[in-house]
């Protein structure tokens, strides 16, 4: 059980995280946009992830929290 | 005749092509212009605006302070410079990227949800040149044709598809009812 | 010719392309970039060199070596990076080598800003370096001027074989304008008497040089020196005034804060205020004479600049301090308003009534 | 759930100005968690660059002192030299470090500076708006080289941890990238290393990493990964280049001591 | 305390030494080299860092990273490596960290000569360096008050938070007088308020910085330096003067040359004529009050120095231009007599009887 | 009988200012006697340095320009770029190349800047007084190391042909000594490969000599050539550390012509 | 009292070192002194002079122009100096190295072949002692008492020895007759 | 027949040449200072000089010209 979160207004939509994802859950959502007018990274399926950080560590700005 | 206009928002956002296009359509037109722009130091996504103005008369300082038309494309932008804007002044503002409403009723507000537009329309970081169709079709300071003219000036022979898309944004603007 | 929108930055690497510049050697620095950008693409196709250079002091001793073979040379820097050329620039005058110096300034100390300012009219006029020496200081006001000044910029340069420094800033580099190039004769002072391009064993060797180990000897040199200084300040001061015939507010301001100024000054006269604009196009020479007679019926002087009042002392010695002179300025990047400017000449008005 | 994954303490928690895609901002992270896990925040003092990381001094929780554009490593120095008992680095971009101060560099390496140099290499100048760094591809358009780098005319792009490995004071010189996860945990495996040779007085380390510059490259920034696993790895090979006891390996000089004159 | 024989370089060094001068980062030129090399001998075995850097760029900016921890601190050099620290001592300024900086000049412009100067009057006081800012310059005329004014720089520097100049030149650098030291108690300003040593986890992190990308910030900034600026300019202004209370000639020099003034003051005297001697001890702040209460009798103002002329101006300004300031100097390393000066000064006590 | 051996003609018939027994002087008549074998003097432009050599204006018969302490490298890339038809040179001390310099160095290298360095090493400061080298020997005896250099505060040596050698635009880098005849001939030889790379356009060529300066290593004219020989070249081997032509080495490089970005 | 003196000859011949020793003479005997060098960028064998300004006054000025004592060890500073004497002073001239002599009457001058003399007693370098010895013989300016002193002082431990050669050279130099 | 001969007024003494010559022909002289004070090098025995001008190779100042 593992969790992982994207800093909503943190974001910048940069898609690093989901080429990094070996779970292939992590892509950009076209509804929202943030404060700074970007549409950021979630996660498709919360019940794939692994809690592997890969994505976090890929992320340029911090904007991926996991938890486990 | 003389108009002191300012477009403010991200880096990256075309401020300074928009600006650019304004300033090529007044040099067609044989006027006194300047062009300046201001910005921080990061490439993309810092704050970034243009002043352009537009007068028969030699132009003195080339900042825009108090402008008469705004183009806004971000929030912090339009808190910023709608309160100085000219008393009888025009805003067009992005209100795809901007949620604020002002409450200034000495100026006439448009909002345009640009980028939405744009985007739907398959004209990604159209929203510029969205914004300044519905500026020319408020104002008819400069015709479609003579925005063309700017656009070929300014558009490198390998990316000259582009001029029809943008051309397209414009007559979005200026469609817009809203 | 038809008149084409540019930044100040650029029109200014056209017209030194025009003016006959062969050689440029500079290093990327805000807000100047547009200049050697526009030569980095020009240059090759156009018969010159362009020359990213390690750093502003190598640039500015990549000057002094294509200077010193009597090409017309030119390197150009903000704030910063022309503090790292000053050691260079004192040989490039201790040298007597002409070559165009470009400072698109910005705000500082240090690091300070990349907005306009005119935080480095002192360097310019006075420490660009040690030793006993001064540049020929240019400082256009718009996008046209800054055109023709490169053209003469050169032209003086060779003529009196020193540095001469074009004063730009962030303001008038960064600003489009329409502007129009004349026809320009690219002319080239005669260097045969000195230039190292090679004897070809037809001659004695030239030396490009600034050192004289004997104390007299180098005495000497700086004493024909100041005497060419002495010429220039007789010859090629200029300024520009502005409805000073009879004003009795009298603004002074060069390169882009002249245009404010203007504004203002014509807010001012809207408003009834007898108020000029005395503006030096040379900082060095500063246009002494000029400044008197157009001050001759001012009851006060008000020096407006983008720092905090360096040009002031040259106003007060060149009015031989007989007219009181204020300042108002702002600095790190700000650009004064012609309102804030309106405002002191207004107060200016009150008190001199 | 705890969280398992969440922005070093020694990063500051405010946004980074970088572009989307950017990866200083990996870097950032990189060197915050070093610090964070050798629990040395308290003790350490950073040196920003002029460059696009000029506002490092914004995003390290340690003491941080601003040095002029190149002069880091000299900067570094200074503190080092009054301060021994500080850790002490710099993060430097490829124009900052190998252009306008390769004297400064080239000298700290020389001299066996007791710093760690994190060196940011993404082949151009990303903050003054993508000219030509002295590590631009040959054939790279930038926009001072705008038909692409020539080497006849522009030069040859500098490899620094080759040039710095051969230096006597060099402790580590090595070539990482962050283009992957694995590569990116070798990277901060080696900032650690870089960090511990300094606890230990083992001289000069640099830790050069290659990174990206989407918006100069004019690229997506996972075009930008592309880029620099296809064209930039292969030209600037990964890799450990020295790694050496500083002291043994200069055993033979350290006992000239005294008067040889 | 026993006197002992010193060159101005290395009654300097100790003297830095006893004030609590902690680190030195230096690269050799003459005529300072005795400086480094006294220090290179002493700092080791008395606590300090000697670190001869691998050129004066790299110097000014280990001290700008050494002051940046709150360390006392210094660094050395002649003109032409004065020039290559501009960028440094703009950045050190922008960033309010106290250094002190030792100029032994040489003549110049460029290579020049290695003989004594005091050509670098301007750029010490207005140019060094981009931006607005200023430095505190101090300008002593003997071996002792090299000493005593070491030890001030460094408290004023604290006190301040500004770069402090001590202008020497090739004739006090080289030249050894008995001299003695004084009782020194090295006192250390706070500077928990912003040094960079490490947070212990115990503060927000401390930044010393120079850049404010925000105009606005940055014309803050700067505003709050010239306040101190200001501060500096009503406490800290220092003169000596030496028969001035009658004299209707007052010669200005400062440093070195005002030994030679003082010499032809003497002569001058013998000789009946009404001559005093007005030595400004601070060159920025320039004393202006004490100079013109030196000269409530003068008639006439004799400027004497080892350059062209560069402290007219300040005389002028001091003056409001009230008395008549005419010029006397030698340069490139050329030291006038005090025959030479006695001349100038009969000539004016001709023309001003 | 005829003269079999006088003054070259490029070397100006005046009394050099050199110490007795420096071997300045060898150096100065090696690089006259290649220009005057080449036929070049009318046609070559020579880059003076700062240091003992900084009068080599009044003996060098060709057009010669003075540089700032450091710069000749750039100075000589100013005239070459402006006149490439020229032969330019410089000639440079130790601290003038590889300590002030190091930057002007490095890039005119890795620039392929085609024009020829003399670089005298004689491992101190001999014009302002005997001030430690960036090559001061480990223990050398100098006016600002009295104790004798101590790598770990002032540094180790810096091996300047072993650094250059890595970079691509370096075409020599040739290191030779002037304490014997034979070696005063390879110093020859090499200083007119120097020049002939030059006239073939095949980029920087360094010769580095070894050097005495009996006056600040307080030694007497043939004690210092023993030193020399005993401890300065053991320390820096002779040798040619590169000798290609750079646009065959790198053709791969020049290949990479237009766009890639 | 005061005295201007003026010691003059290539670099390397000791020039400073002498001007020096006088320097210290008058230290003990607490007077006002200045000292100042003046020299080539040679190390050795440039020109090469020495001030010393001894006076019971503040001294201003602490170049020598015009010496009332000339210690000179070479042709060209013989040249340069000697027409700058102040009437009534002293000239020391090394006359191993100088063949030139001077026709001031107004002036003493004393030839001494110093350097010969020091070369034949096994004192390289000695010249300047031994003129130094002669000017203190004809001068008394100081006692040989208060030069060893200076000497002591100046002479670093490891280079004691010389302190013996160094007076025996001044007493070469006072006992030379000429 | 070869003749090595020293400019009298530019040899510095500095001994370099004596080293060189491979006949062990040069030494410096002790008579005659030159202008410069210095006791200068010279050639000991004319006869021998075989003209290989080793000495002049050596000689930092020019001083020696070798005739044959
Ligand atoms: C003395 C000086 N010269 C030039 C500049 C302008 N400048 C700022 S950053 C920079 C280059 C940055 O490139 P790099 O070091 O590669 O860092 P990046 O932005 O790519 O991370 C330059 C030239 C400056 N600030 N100061
Ligand atoms: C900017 C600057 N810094 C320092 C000096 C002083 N200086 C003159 S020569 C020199 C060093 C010379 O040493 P090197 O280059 O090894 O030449 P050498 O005299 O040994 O032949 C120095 C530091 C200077 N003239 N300019
Ligand atoms: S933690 Fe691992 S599995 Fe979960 S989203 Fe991130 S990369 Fe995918
Ligand atoms: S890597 Fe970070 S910033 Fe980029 S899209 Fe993913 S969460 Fe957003
Ligand atoms: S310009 Fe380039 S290096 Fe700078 S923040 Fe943007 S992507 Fe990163
Ligand atoms: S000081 Fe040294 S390098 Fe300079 S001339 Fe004398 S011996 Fe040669
Ligand atoms: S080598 Fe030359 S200078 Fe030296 S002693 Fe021989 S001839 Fe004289
Ligand atoms: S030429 Fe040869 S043999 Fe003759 S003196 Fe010289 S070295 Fe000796
Ligand atoms: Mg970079
Ligand atoms: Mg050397």
């Amino acid at each position: 059980m593992a969790k992982m979160s994207v800093i909503f207004d943190r974001c910048k939509g940069c898609e690093l995280c989901t080429t990094a994802c070996p779970k292939q859950i992590v892509a950009i959502q076209h509804e929202k946009r943030n404060k700074e007018g970007v549409f950021t990274a979630y996660c498709t399926d919360e019940s794939k992830c692994i809690g592997c950080a890969m994505c976090a560590m890929m992320c340029p700005d911090c904007a991926i929290v996991i938890e486990k | 005749m003389t108009h002191e206009i300012l477009l403010a928002g991200f880096g990256g956002q075309g401020i300074l092509f928009a600006g650019k296009l304004l300033a090529y359509c007044a040099l067609f037109e044989g006027k006194e212009i300047s062009w300046l722009p201001s910005y921080g130091p990061e490439m993309r996504g810092g704050k970034c605006n243009c002043s352009v103005c537009i007068s028969d008369e030699p132009i003195g300082s080339p900042q825009v302070l108090e402008p008469d038309l705004l183009v806004v494309l971000n929030g912090p932008s339009f808190e910023a410079f709608v309160p100085n804007v000219k008393p009888g002044g025009k805003v067009f503002a992005d209100s795809s990227m901007i949620d604020a409403k002002t409450d200034r009723t000495d100026i006439e507000t448009f909002y345009v949800p640009a980028t939405q537009l744009a985007d739907d329309n398959n004209l990604a970081k159209g929203a510029n040149i969205v914004l300044l169709g519905k500026l020319l079709h408020e104002t008819g300071i400069f015709t479609f044709e003579t925005v063309r003219k700017a656009l070929e000036k300014n558009t490198p022979a390998k990316r000259a598809h582009t001029i029809d898309n943008n051309m397209r944004a414009l007559q979005l603007g200026a469609d817009y009812a809203g | 010719m038809e008149k084409v929108l540019m930044k100040g930055n650029e029109a200014l690497a056209e017209a030194a392309i025009r003016a006959g510049c062969k050689c440029f050697f500079g290093y990327p620095i805000t807000p100047q970039t547009e200049l050697s950008e526009y030569l980095s693409k020009q240059m090759p196709k156009r018969g010159g060199v362009f020359l990213q250079a390690e750093s502003e002091v190598a640039a500015i001793n990549m000057v002094l070596g294509a200077a010193g073979t009597g090409t017309r040379v030119m390197t150009s820097s903000s704030s910063p990076g022309i503090s790292l050329k000053s050691e260079g620039i004192s040989y490039i005058a201790g040298s007597d080598v002409p070559c165009l110096i470009v400072n698109v300034e910005r705000g500082g100390p240090g690091l300070g800003s990349i907005q306009p300012s005119q935080q480095d009219y002192w360097q310019a006029t006075k420490g660009l370096g040690h030793g006993d020496f001064r540049l020929i200081i240019l400082a256009p006001n718009s996008v046209q001027e800054v055109v023709n000044l490169v053209v003469r910029a050169f032209d003086l340069g060779e003529k009196y074989r020193v540095p001469v420094m074009l004063l730009s800033d962030g303001l008038l580099g960064q600003m489009m304008e329409p502007v129009e190039f004349p026809e320009i004769k690219a002319s080239q002072a005669d260097n045969s008497s000195w230039a190292a391009t090679g004897t070809k064993m037809q001659r004695e060797h030239h030396i490009v040089n600034s050192l004289y180990i004997e104390a007299n000897d180098l005495e000497a040199q700086v004493r024909a020196r100041y005497e060419r200084y002495a010429q220039i300040e007789a010859n090629e001061a200029e300024a520009e005034t502005y409805l000073c015939d009879d004003a009795e507010i009298v603004i002074t301001a060069f390169g882009a804060t002249s245009r404010i100024a203007k504004s203002a000054v014509n807010k001012a006269r809207a408003e009834g205020i007898k108020a000029g604009l005395f503006r030096p196009v040379t900082l060095w020479p500063f246009p002494k004479a000029q400044l008197l007679d157009a001050t001759k019926n001012a009851k006060a002087v008000l020096s407006v600049e983008m720092n905090m009042g360096q040009m002031v002392d040259d106003v007060k010695l060149a009015l031989d301090c007989k007219i009181p002179v204020s300042f108002y300025g702002r600095t790190g990047g700000v650009i004064p308003s012609p309102n804030e400017v309106l405002d002191q000449i207004r107060k200016l008005n009150g008190g001199a009534q | 759930m705890a969280v398992v994954f969440e922005r070093p303490h020694s990063l500051c928690d405010v946004r980074l100005h970088y572009c989307a895609g950017c990866t200083h901002g990996i870097i950032h992270r990189l060197v915050a968690e070093v610090i964070d896990e050798m629990g040395i925040e308290g003790d350490t003092v950073g040196v920003c660059p002029v460059g696009c990381s000029v506002f490092a001094y914004n995003y390290f929780n340690c003491d941080m002192i601003e040095a002029p554009h190149g002069r880091a490593p000299a900067v570094a120095t200074g503190v080092k030299r009054a301060r021994p008992d500080l850790n002490v680095f710099t993060y430097q971009g490829d124009g900052d470090l190998a252009a306008i101060g390769t004297a400064e560099t080239v000298h700290a390496a020389t001299r066996g500076e007791n710093i760690v140099v994190i060196f940011v290499n993404n082949g151009t100048y990303g903050m003054t708006g993508g000219q030509m760094a002295p590590t631009t591809l040959p054939g790279q358009v930038t926009t001072t080289t705008p038909y692409g780098r020539d080497p006849k005319t522009a030069g040859y792009p500098v490899r620094v941890c080759e040039m710095l490995s051969t230096l006597s004071g060099t402790a580590l010189a090595v070539r990482t990238a962050v283009d992957t996860v694995p590569h990116i945990r070798e990277t901060k495996k080696m900032i650690r290393k870089a960090f511990e040779n300094q606890q230990k007085g083992n001289g000069f380390s640099i830790v050069e990493v290659l990174s990206t510059c989407p918006s100069n490259w004019g690229l997506t920034p996972k075009e930008s990964i592309k880029r620099l696993q296809e064209e930039c790895i292969p030209y600037y090979p990964l890799g450990v280049y020295k790694d050496v006891d500083i002291n043994e390996a200069n055993a033979a000089l350290l006992n000239k001591g005294g008067e040889t004159k």
